[in-house]
């Protein structure tokens, strides 16, 4: 869809004054629920996100245990009130194909065979969304399964980079998401740069994609330095509370 | 079907012999309440409301569309609950069963019988257009109580919300107009003594459940009574004095907080 | 809702000219169905219900099951020809919350200690309904699980009260149920007048609810000795049948 | 699945080599039917029939909806049958399975295919405007030959409803416009016998099963075979023979009862 | 329904030139999917139906397992495009009515008892829909049993007659199914003649039928002999393969 | 769930370490392509595709109706995949699994976000009525990579697709207005190799897939990765190259199959 907002000024300046490289402010606090094994809440730009996480515990039921490693479900959920629209309570087509993508990446980080039978629930709770959702969510699940002591290779973390206006730039907002050209979801494992999920809709060149690509990992570098803060001021301060 | 550890009834219900409960409270005092309201900038009315460890978000948002044919001049309300399993290792995802719909029933009820909501405000056009109201709630700890934690975020998310009519070209946006709302107030029984605001672990033991909703006159607007267990006249009595007495400090809280 | 209707008037008398403390005629028959291991059926003023006890069987599926005491599965359906609009068939949330505070009430009275893992259920079929349902269906109820042999500490039985045009009343009626204050269902244990269901929507000050309270009970012992006969007959008639 | 004990089945076979039923009935025989019209004072029309002990309730609701569009000028009618877990210890609650999705369907051809219902006499305003007829069924107690009890039901209720104009302010409520009916008759197999209105024993057993639904004049109208056996061509022309015949009593027996 | 449309014209010719007892023309290909354990492609008329079978395998979930023999499941869909008016996905009430007589008509033929506790799925897909899709499918389906290799005392085969215009005819065509005034669907055991499935919808005097049936019996036997030579075709090119 | 036997994994990542593939296709090789149109004489536009043993048929229907508020003036689109369960002994009949769902979105968006369908050149009332085009896949023989042939079938349908203009007496049928269509190619990975076209077998023991849409000037329109593996940046890009390359070849036959 095309309109006549103009997404980016003659000086590389963003509707909300971002240069093309920046992303949106990001705040990460994990271990914010009592119930939960591992929790993380999440604001990244005008997304919020809650992520629980449980396990790892018996599958159930006992049909869909795997007998040689732990089954990773990831549930992407929308709350009613986090759209403009109320969205209908429950999950959609849109919902369930983002648990599934977010379940597979996870899979990929988690040391899943260290638990044959067993369940690691991953609950994503969007509570007010602006472009960007998966990201978010997967960035935060990466968190509250750290804090949930869940074995993992890596910190898994996520950003999207696009083009606006025929500018390749990074981590794209609402009008941007709107009214862009492209937008390209990349998630990594950071310490080794493998991509567990990578999605792209719109139209890219092969020029563009490689430099939307690049914009994408190195946001999510940014944000996984943002992550491992969270991670550390969370054993802090469950330390200093001992 | 879980069975609560024989050792964990046992303790509470000798904590309760002496008198005391597991968290230290007295058995008519609430957890900490906190309440926090604007929080989800997409909604027309957001809260979030913790009671001790139990945190529940309630969101509103609200609509344009057509009134029921036996009230053509009157806005429509509903609730819906969902037991989302980021709340506890018990919760499922999947449709709301019989505990969500309960939840969401009593916390409807509440608002819809008080009539808190002033439903005759918000029509549009009479038989044509009037305002939709949605109540959603979801429940993101669960630690006890979730009828109390669910019915004051509604009511603090209620209290903030704005008409959002510019969205829809029907003016300014206003406050929804609402009138004084009850409070409800949860009791249990467990070993013949009553205690108010349960956790978790009082409510796995628990006989009997009682919720009771009064308003500032302190007149009974709701009841609700759940569990497998018998109050007896007396029993009722208590929880219906406890419930007045609590009603009435959380409502001033509340009131602090809307800045009312 | 209000209307214009007197639903009082002067001589304390109510629009089907009954009195404040008066109930609607009351009719139940126990043993009317072949298959159920028991049966009722119940006719309270315009009401028609029909209940039939299952059990206790073992618990399907066997999760369910519950290894200290039988599970209580009170089922309450509306026939779709039984309200003045066609319901459609099925549950729906309403019919589920009562089902579930029937559930616990009636699990109140059964021993179900003696049967661990094992299933009682309670279908409760409303034919026709005119407010009060959910009395009409517990009080029937009662009734089918004596006829079942269930063992029980009692005979559950129900009543409601409420407030109409300010006064305080037993049993409303349609008209009373829709343009009234306040509803109040009580079930109890008559024989040591223990609640097991209590619900109320309305207004009532401490004082009425004190007097719907005794009223709604006093009704309760008026319908348990209708219960009685009723179980009553059926075994004299069974046995004359010998 | 329950596998129905061998002993029964060689019983009920035994017997049937005898030329004898397990009820003592003749194989052309059916149970006592009952007839009650008029039992639920909600709807539109209703009836209680019983097949020995088979038991199923009918209800007529009527409401004011859109026709189709391929035919502006006639009413709706819809069936829907419930087995409700009342009705026998295998029911189960839940959606309707293929069973009670069969009943129903079978019940609804009777009367639509045959056109019981006037359908071209319930338009209000073409295109526009139509009576809709819903016939439920609610199975209260199951011992065998559901699909006539359930036909016959139908048919009860449908010939002492009322059109309800009055409820929806279109003048004086009438009678439903009905057409002669055609009655239902079921017959089953086992152990090369041919037996007709079978009870759930001998449902259990049953080979195939074979339903014939005849008019006055003996010409027929329906027909469903069901179950994993075959019919020869003469058991059918024997099945035939045997619904006319009974079809004829049980339309006798439903006109007095309906007053006609 | 009525309509101005002459089905039959005074020298007996039906609308698509056919006399009373002319079928429409029937291909049938075997063996046409890689997948599954067996298979068949039919064009009958307009009719397209491709039929799957699989099994004997064991029966899934456990509780549906019979001791003594074999389950039937046969699966009838519509794809949403076979037809007119685009069909929602997914079983309606038609297509379970005709699943389960399908089904039951096939447990007739198979020897079932050789395999308990297994499941055999018939999995039948119409494609292009154009009146007597259920004698097709069935038609099919024992074409596709075959190529299974599932044990069968004959191989099943239907084909329907009716009533147009006052006329008794066999396999009603599209027009001749909407407008005419009876349908007769048969599938019999051509071995013996059996009925395995009969149903009947319209008006019929005794005569009539009796001319009907025997109208579909003897379009049966038709209809097998293009069945059995399918089959042979199918062994031919596969041994000529070898 | 399955648990994919060792041993012909082992064969398989044997065969790729001596740079073959058990079918002995090259690693940016594609099995034998077919794709017939007009299949089905009830769509307005059908296909079927075979990749080697997998086999798809698409089938597009229209309808009228009303846009969406927020696009008035355009038609509208809807794709929906049955994994119905004759194409595989594993697909069970039920509503959708993700599976079906990721692959129904993927093929959605493929055609939706290039635009393949002109759908502002459907509207027939702006705001009021607007053709709505049927998307509707169905999975016959699924030997592995389902994206590719079921993309290809909903393309090759909606190119011989034509707007039923008459029977909704609108005008004379005309053929459904399309754009270029950009094709998708789909890779794995597995044992550090990348082959395109991957056959069940590959697909089983895959760590990675990866579907690349591309455009006639080679431009990228769609990307969707998937399963528990990861790539790299130079995996992707040689996965971007191959797809290219491939779907040029793909292009080109699906060009003389419609007759462009």
């Amino acid at each position: 869809m095309k309109s006549d907002i103009e997404l980016i000024d003659s000086n590389g300046k963003r509707l909300d004054g971002r240069g093309p490289e920046d992303l949106r402010p990001i705040k990460i606090e994990a271990g914010v629920l009592h119930r939960a094994d591992g929790s993380c809440y999440l604001e990244w730009g005008g997304n919020k996100v809650l992520v629980a996480v449980y396990g790892p515990r018996e599958a159930i039921p006992r049909h869909s245990q795997n007998p040689l490693r732990a089954i990773v479900n990831a549930k992407y959920n929308m709350a009613a009130f986090s759209v403009e629209d109320r969205k209908r309570p429950g999950p959609d087509r849109r919902s369930r194909e983002i648990s599934k993508v977010i379940s597979e990446a996870l899979e990929k980080v988690i040391l899943t065979e260290q638990f044959p039978r067993a369940a690691i629930d991953v609950n994503i709770e969007v509570l007010d969304a602006e472009a960007g959702t998966r990201c978010a969510g997967l960035t935060a699940a990466g968190v509250a399964l750290a804090d949930a002591g869940i074995p993992m290779t890596d910190i898994p973390v996520s950003c999207a980079a696009g083009k606006i206006d025929g500018h390749v730039v990074a981590d794209l907002g609402k009008e941007e998401d709107n009214f862009g050209d492209a937008d390209l979801p990349v998630a990594i494992s950071p310490r080794t740069d493998e991509v567990i999920l990578l999605q792209m809709d719109g139209h890219l060149t092969l020029d563009e994609f490689n430099k939307a690509f690049d914009l994408a990992v190195n946001g999510c570098h940014v944000v996984s330095e943002i992550q491992k803060k969270a991670i550390l001021d969370k054993y802090q301060s469950a330390s200093e509370a001992e | 079907m879980t069975v609560v550890p024989i050792i964990k009834r046992d303790h509470i219900c000798k904590l309760a012999e002496q008198g005391k409960r597991v968290d230290g409270r007295n058995f008519g005092e609430y957890r900490k309440i906190e309440i926090e309201t604007g929080v989800v900038s997409k909604a027309e009315g957001s809260a979030r409301v913790k009671i001790g460890n139990t945190q529940v978000m309630a969101g509103i948002k609200m609509d344009v569309g057509e009134p029921y044919s036996d009230s053509p001049d009157s806005g429509v309300m509903t609730t819906a609950a969902e037991l989302i399993p980021l709340a506890s290792p018990d919760f499922e995802s999947g449709p709301p069963r019989a505990n969500a719909i309960e939840l969401a029933r009593v916390v409807d009820r509440g608002v819809r019988e008080s009539e808190v909501i002033e439903l005759d405000k918000l029509c549009i056009e009479p038989g044509e257009k009037v305002w939709i109201v949605f109540i959603d709630l979801h429940i993101l700890d669960y630690d006890g109580n979730l009828f109390d934690a669910a019915s004051l975020a509604a009511l603090a998310a209620l209290s903030t919300a704005k008409v959002p009519a510019k969205r829809f070209e029907l003016g300014d946006d206003y406050p929804l107009p609402l009138k004084e709302p009850p409070i409800s107030c949860t009791s249990v029984k467990f070993n013949n003594v009553v205690a108010i605001d349960p956790s978790l672990d009082e409510e796995e033991i628990a006989d009997a459940r009682l919720t009771v909703a009064t308003d500032t006159n302190g007149d009974i607007r709701a009841m609700q009574k759940g569990l497998n267990g018998s109050f007896t006249r007396e029993e009722i009595q208590k929880v219906i004095k406890a419930s007045i007495d609590n009603g009435r400090e959380i409502r001033k809280q509340l009131y602090e907080n809307i800045g009312k």
